[in-house]
């Protein structure tokens, strides 16, 4: 299946700002940002712990609604858009 | 790119404008639209780009996450202090020093209404709308926030 | 009448204007003035004639002594909120349903000492500020606050 | 001695926008508004109340300073502006 990933500020910066990963049936949120890691070093340092864990900072969306760390294990679905982004800062 | 939107989910009785654009805005064409005679008081706010010793200020949004994020404060503020309108343009892209990058502006009845409302849209703004500054310097750059 | 005076006793630092008169005024301009590369906020407060059923507002003060006051508060605004620069316009004379009544600007670094500056002022010139205003309406006519 | 006297809002509309006082030297306060009472039966009955004491809400200002309820026995000097006047509503 078809993943939007869309990326924001420091993390566009690493990943590019839209990619499309093609992901197994099923795959999870935290399986999504296994692949998001491989793909890119500093994102992996800079978005995780060394224990694995996606750092508390790290803010994740899926199809422009928040996604909280109990979400991690949802399944996503063909055609879902997921982002990732540092704390915001507008105004 | 440009994102123009109409709220599109307006408070009853409210007007509400909400933008997300990388062209420059003029405040008084906005007051001048805020102003109603069920209105008393227009608050505005109008955030610039500070002289913090940098170069220029690079903005960035989410825009469809923004725009939406930005029409639910828009309506909480305009039920939770009664106000008359709502508007909110915030800019995008490379800024200078001095540069306009972001207004509200509310009406309401009453002062405190205005000031209260003005004050709640600028804090959530800032706390929940996935937009991004990004300072650079002569001597380097950073994520504001991060 | 019109009384203009620029600020007779400026907080040292802060740019301060403040005026009495019958002229409209126009936001725009002052807004413009206010922003500055040291201010990262402006917040303005516009207060206009309400239609409460009333047909015209006359607006009266104590000129020097309104000027005085106002002078006073724009300083303690500066020194309290550390303000950038405030601007202080109050109308008098027979206004209409929707006119321009008072105008407050400030700027400031940050937004919280730029809200707060502009809400202390607002709030002192209603208590202290020796200035009336006195609506009319069909059947009558009564001075607000008394 | 001259004392000028002026009036706002709904007080002027009693006792004229400015008049002069011609008093006794070193006349006080209080007997500054004894005689514009006098003047005038309306500006009386609306600022003082049954017993003769200046009611409340009724602000004064000597030279534009605010005159409190302490001062009523100062003695005023010739040239002294006095401003008597409601609460006020500006804003």
């Amino acid at each position: 299946m078809k993943i939007k990933v869309r990326a924001f500020a420091s993390f566009r910066e690493m990943l590019g700002s839209e990619l499309e990963l093609d992901l197994p049936d099923e795959s999870s949120v935290q399986e999504l940002l296994d692949a998001l890691a491989s793909l890119n070093p500093r994102f992996c340092s800079e978005a995780f712990d060394r224990s694995g864990l996606l750092k508390d900072y790290v803010l994740l969306m899926k199809n422009r609604k928040r996604l909280d760390r109990d979400s991690m294990n949802q399944a996503l679905e063909d055609g879902d858009e997921v982002a990732v982004f540092p704390p915001v800062s507008g105004g | 790119m440009e994102t123009r939107s109409p709220s599109f989910r307006p408070c009853p009785g409210a007007e509400t404008l909400i933008e997300i654009t990388e062209d420059d805005f003029c405040p008084q064409e906005i007051i001048e639209r805020a102003k109603s005679t069920a209105a008393g008081a227009v608050v505005t706010f109008l955030g610039t780009v500070r002289d913090d010793g940098l170069r220029e200020m690079v903005v960035e949004a989410y825009p469809e996450a923004a725009l939406a994020e930005l029409d639910k404060i828009c309506n909480e503020a305009a039920d939770r202090f009664g106000l008359t309108s709502v508007y909110i343009i915030h800019r995008l892209g490379r800024l200078a020093v001095g540069d306009n990058i972001v207004l509200i502006v509310v009406s309401a009845a009453h002062r405190r209404e205005a000031f209260g409302g003005c004050s709640f849209i600028l804090e959530e703004l800032k706390s929940r709308v996935p937009i991004w500054k990004k300072e650079i310097f002569d001597g380097g750059e950073r994520w504001v926030g991060t």
